[in-house]
């Protein structure tokens, strides 16, 4: 891998985990579950890091261009930098602010941003599958060598939507790379006292979709990979799915403490940072130290400008319900 | 021609007319169970008249994927009850991704989900769920009666671009009429079946067959009903329902459907927020529908027991202003 | 004792005098995510608190397995949004196997469904489904509003042998309250959470205590209102409301569900059926719930609304008889 | 085998074959799909032969006890007569008779006779796979080496409760036997052309449940299969999947001409009929015979009952319904 190559994917990353902190920052006392109790908080509801997660969608993201798609998780915020989009506008959606994405409709569990062809988080596990499915479909009316790229949870895969969207998608040969960000954790629960036999790629070879594991810690690594199967997709070889092992450094939602997780193996976890991997890899500690400032910069810009923003008018609840019958609100 | 080729006809239209049109389904390669697909896939392609798993969590799914990203989809769920395997799908995204993503993208698909009764099919192929969908914001319900309407409707619910609950009758099929393709249908528009003087009967989809079979029964009892087939349930007609309220003073909702929170109380409930008029409603009792004809029966909307509620009415107590 | 707590001791009463009972689904062996199932994996081992892939048709199908097969499940779905990826298993399976199946076996089961806004979740964490479920023939729908309800009426749902849609509100967890565990509660019985004279308002779940602050709002504009919280919404009682709505005259019905096809239709409109009195609806707008303050605030009902529409309702024409 | 053994499960066989033949009689006209119309049928609504699977739950069911426990599909009449249930009361059932099983609420698709532990036909497609985890949850918990066995048909692997519910039998190693009845049809569709990888078991193993695949046909390698599978399942090895592959002989409802399959490949199939081919095996031919005549005659004598039967009274829709709210039928 080329340094420049190298560096871009180290940027993604930071980007992805500047923004990442501050909006962690920014949710605090933002939902009453988990023990924590309901306060002021800038970003409200339900928010899901991706922190030390960045390295599957950095890795991925860079073999897609503007015309690829993507969906989502409700752990979105990664896909969504990594497809192109811009930090603020993202930041403004998470305080639901009239300028950001979803004209503050969505929040972070609907971040989206349809013009860099970023489909949507889901509020719903395994939901964005059949979605990318019949996305898809519509690439290939298109012509072309467009794909899907679908990310879900190592959750989702104990959903009936798997199954079904995975078959679907290789009966079809569609052009889609699944990608299993396997972070071994469901809210509170280990996914592998839930998950029988040898889990994703397994899975999906049985079905039919053949794919690769690999380190989702390792960015190097799922570029790799994910270029290797998305190159194979491109070629009409349909559907791959790549199975990132990884970890979920945060609890499930910010709110979380995760102290249902031991310590000790915790601590271990945490340092295989996938930035401080990379950065040993990458070795040019100035020029790593800038792009963190850099991402940090833009965050705090976002930050800004999401402070600053105005708030939707409440006439703007009754607009993009629907066309037939708009205006009949109460019967 | 009947009101499977009907519709079969509309979506044929519309498919050469509109290349972005697809129906994915189980069994629409070989025309459907009904006939409803007679020969669309020999005429447009396995990619446009796509074959699918049983899988319908994903047909619906994957129809809201295909709109986000241009296609116009036509969703075939074989009965009504089949789609509560789609239901996330249909409520929590098919409904919402539209107002969700800001209006970044919107699901313009018609989903046939046929609805009502069927003969002998018992408790898990009978029901009518219209009550459930009009609920949802988002999502247009209509239901077709006629072969004309089910020709006009399913074009209008085509070129609406919301998503559209469309709700065949399962016992309709066969029903012949004539079809006039060039009679456009506008979604939101009832048609007075019949005028009447006394009592308003408001229904839809094929009770709207058993109202006009009771319109004779009542005349013979001196009664004059008036039968209005709202054949979009949402955005229900509700100015022509209340003009017609206003002229008899009497309204008698009926459908097929489980009375109790069905569609029919939401226009009762109108009419008594807005009106001084005697509403009455006429629905199938909370049970499940029963396999025996005797059993079956006991859910069924007839002539006879439309007939005698307006009757009822008609000599009930009339309404003070 | 908070709501949460109460529904939980509830549950762990229930599993000490019955060892059939037993709890499925996600998360519920750490205690829950909003700790409604505190200790009880501790208490009853994991044998009897199953922690459940997720997966949600599963969970709700194997209550089903488990009911038929001579268990007493509940069934955690987490929000009641999720409860549609088990739509099936719910309404064709658990609602409908005691008949399907002629009696030889019933689903006593209680699955709960957190239910109603959650705050800046937006539109797929935040709905209100009670009228569904109460079209459903096979289903009782209860939705509690205080910790003493939470208790009495979980417990009536485990002993009443019928597969009972449980309705927790999303924000009500942290609700304090006195809980007396001895006080029984039946399901389908309403209480009169404040007399009054001048109008009824008719509600449930979280709307109580927004009735009640509306109740004091309007007092000083000399309005007094009786608010009943019906606490069972299938079987709802009509005896209490109809009482009422002969004592006063008027009657609001407000939820925070949509308003169209809401619950509150049926109720309003087996007043304008059997009664003279004036009724008025106050629920949400058939709007996807938005994330933003300003714009879930639309889908919210407030004191002032309720206050507002009661005033008015209040000089709104009489009712003749 | 011994003879008794093999007699044994040809009668099983013989007495399916000949209920299939006497219902599918009953109930042409039953229907309006597949291009037939409505007439007058003594079997109403849509009727789903087995002709020609006998030899899956004949093998099968000869393994299991009336306390063990059974879930079945909309074609599930085989399933029933093999578990115990009595022909008359099941021809009652098909026929709306208040002396069905079912009281006549039922008919085909929701036949059940659980005083033999058949938990029900149902006509959701693998709608039964749930149920039957949750009843194994109840047999364990109950003690002992009971199992249930879940049948479903190939259309139903690509359903997401065939993910789900396998996952969670094995997670929870419950008793289970999965037997996947691989008709190769799923209404008008081949099987084949929807299905993705190699099938049903090889998804099986790939969750976590190992199983085998066996010629569905042959009755006598079913009852040796599902005889090795329910030992390791009653010894608490935890669920199994029995691939049974075998052949839909008649149309997807009675009423239906299947004009959609290859007549010469049809008439290929269904020269391996499983009772000429354990008859072939047993050679006994006269005994065989004076099973068939019986079988006949056990059906004939079902028919003559369920002529005779009465009808539900009007009420009886009415009841079983519900406890609480009972008699709150229109409000
Ligand atoms: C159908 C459904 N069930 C449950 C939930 C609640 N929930 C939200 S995220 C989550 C865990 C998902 O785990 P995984 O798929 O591994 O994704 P991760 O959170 O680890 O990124 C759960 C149970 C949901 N959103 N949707
Ligand atoms: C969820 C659902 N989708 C569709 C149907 C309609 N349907 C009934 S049987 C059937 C085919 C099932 O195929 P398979 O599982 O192979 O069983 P077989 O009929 O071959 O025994 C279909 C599509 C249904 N009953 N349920
Ligand atoms: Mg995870
Ligand atoms: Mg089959």
């Amino acid at each position: 891998m080329n340094d420049e190559r190298a560096l871009a994917l180290y940027r993604t990353m930071a980007r992805i985990r500047a923004f990442e902190d501050a909006a962690e920052q920014a949710s605090k006392g933002g939902v009453a579950a988990f023990g924590a109790s309901l306060s002021q908080a800038e970003v409200r509801g339900p928010l899901h890091l991706s922190t030390g997660q960045e390295a599957v969608p950095a890795g991925v993201c860079a073999h897609l261009g503007i015309t690829d798609l993507l969906t989502s998780t409700h752990r979105g915020h990664g896909h969504t930098i990594a497809k192109g989009a811009a930090p603020d506008r993202m930041m403004c959606e998470l305080f639901g602010r009239a300028s950001g994405y979803n004209g503050g409709k969505g929040g972070s569990m609907h971040i989206a941003d349809f013009s860099v062809g970023m489909l949507g988080a889901n509020g719903v596990v395994a939901a964005g599958i059949p979605i990318a499915v019949g996305a898809a479909h519509a690439l290939r009316a298109r012509g072309g060598s467009n794909v899907v790229a679908c990310f879900f949870g190592d959750g989702a895969i104990n959903r009936g939507p798997f199954l079904e969207g995975l078959n679907w998608a290789a009966v079809h040969a569609l052009p889609i790379l699944f990608v299993c960000e396997d972070n071994r954790w469901a809210a509170t629960t280990a996914s592998e006292s839930n998950t029988a036999g040898a889990g994703a790629l397994a899975r999906a070879q049985a079905i039919g979709v053949p794919g690769a594991q690999v380190d989702g810690n390792d960015v190097f690594a799922v570029w790799d990979a994910a270029g290797n199967l998305l190159a194979e997709i491109r070629q009409g070889g349909g559907p791959r799915l790549l199975h990132a092992i990884t970890y979920r450094v945060k609890g499930h939602v910010s709110v979380d403490a995760a102290a249902y997780r031991d310590a000790a193996q915790h601590e271990r976890e945490i340092e295989r940072d996938p930035l401080v991997l990379a950065a040993q890899r990458i070795a040019k500690p100035d020029q790593l130290e800038a792009i963190g400032r850099e991402a940090r910069g833009e965050v705090a810009a976002a930050l800004a400008a999401a402070h600053a923003a105005p708030w939707p008018e409440p006439r703007a609840a009754y607009t993009d319900v629907q066309d037939t019958g708009a205006g009949r609100w109460r019967g | 021609m009947n009101y499977a080729q009907a519709g079969c006809s509309a979506l044929e239209a519309a498919m050469r007319s509109d290349a972005s049109v697809v129906v994915l389904g189980e069994d629409v390669g070989r025309g459907g169970i009904f006939g409803q697909y007679h020969g669309l896939q020999q005429a447009f392609g396995e990619q446009r008249v796509i074959d699918t798993p049983i899988s319908e969590s994903t047909i619906l799914g994957a129809a809201v994927g295909m709109a986000l990203a241009g296609l116009r989809p036509v969703v075939e769920m074989r009965v009504v009850d089949f789609a509560l395997c789609a239901i996330d799908e249909l409520v929590n995204q098919a409904a919402k991704a539209r107002y969700m993503f800001g209006g970044q993208g919107r699901v313009g698909m018609v989903a046939r989900l046929p609805n009502g009764l069927w003969s002998g099919s018992a408790a898990q192929h009978s029901q009518s769920l219209e009550a459930w969908f009009a609920h949802i914001p988002g999502l247009v319900v209509v239901a077709p009666a006629t072969p004309q309407d089910n020709h006009g409707l399913l074009r209008a619910a085509l070129a609406c671009g919301d998503p559209v609950v469309y709700l065949e009758h399962k016992e309709l099929w066969g029903l012949q009429g004539e079809v006039e393709p060039a009679q456009l249908a506008r979604l939101g528009e009832a048609e007075i079946a019949r005028p009447g003087r006394d009592v308003t009967v408001v229904t839809w989809s094929r009770t709207r067959h058993t109202a006009l079979q009771a319109a004779a029964l009542a005349e013979k009892q001196g009664v004059s009903l008036e039968v209005i087939d709202l054949r979009t349930i949402w955005p229900w007609d509700r100015d022509a329902v209340l003009a017609s309220a206003a002229r008899t003073g009497r309204v008698l909702i009926t459908h097929e459907a489980v009375q109790v929170a069905g569609f029919g109380a939401e226009i009762a409930a109108t009419l008594a927020e807005e009106t001084d008029a005697r509403v009455r409603r006429l629905g199938a009792p909370r049970v499940p529908v029963g396999y025996s004809q005797p059993l079956e029966d006991e859910s069924r909307i007839t002539p006879q027991g439309i007939a005698a509620a307006c009757v009822e009415l008609r000599h009930a107590r009339p309404a003070h202003r």
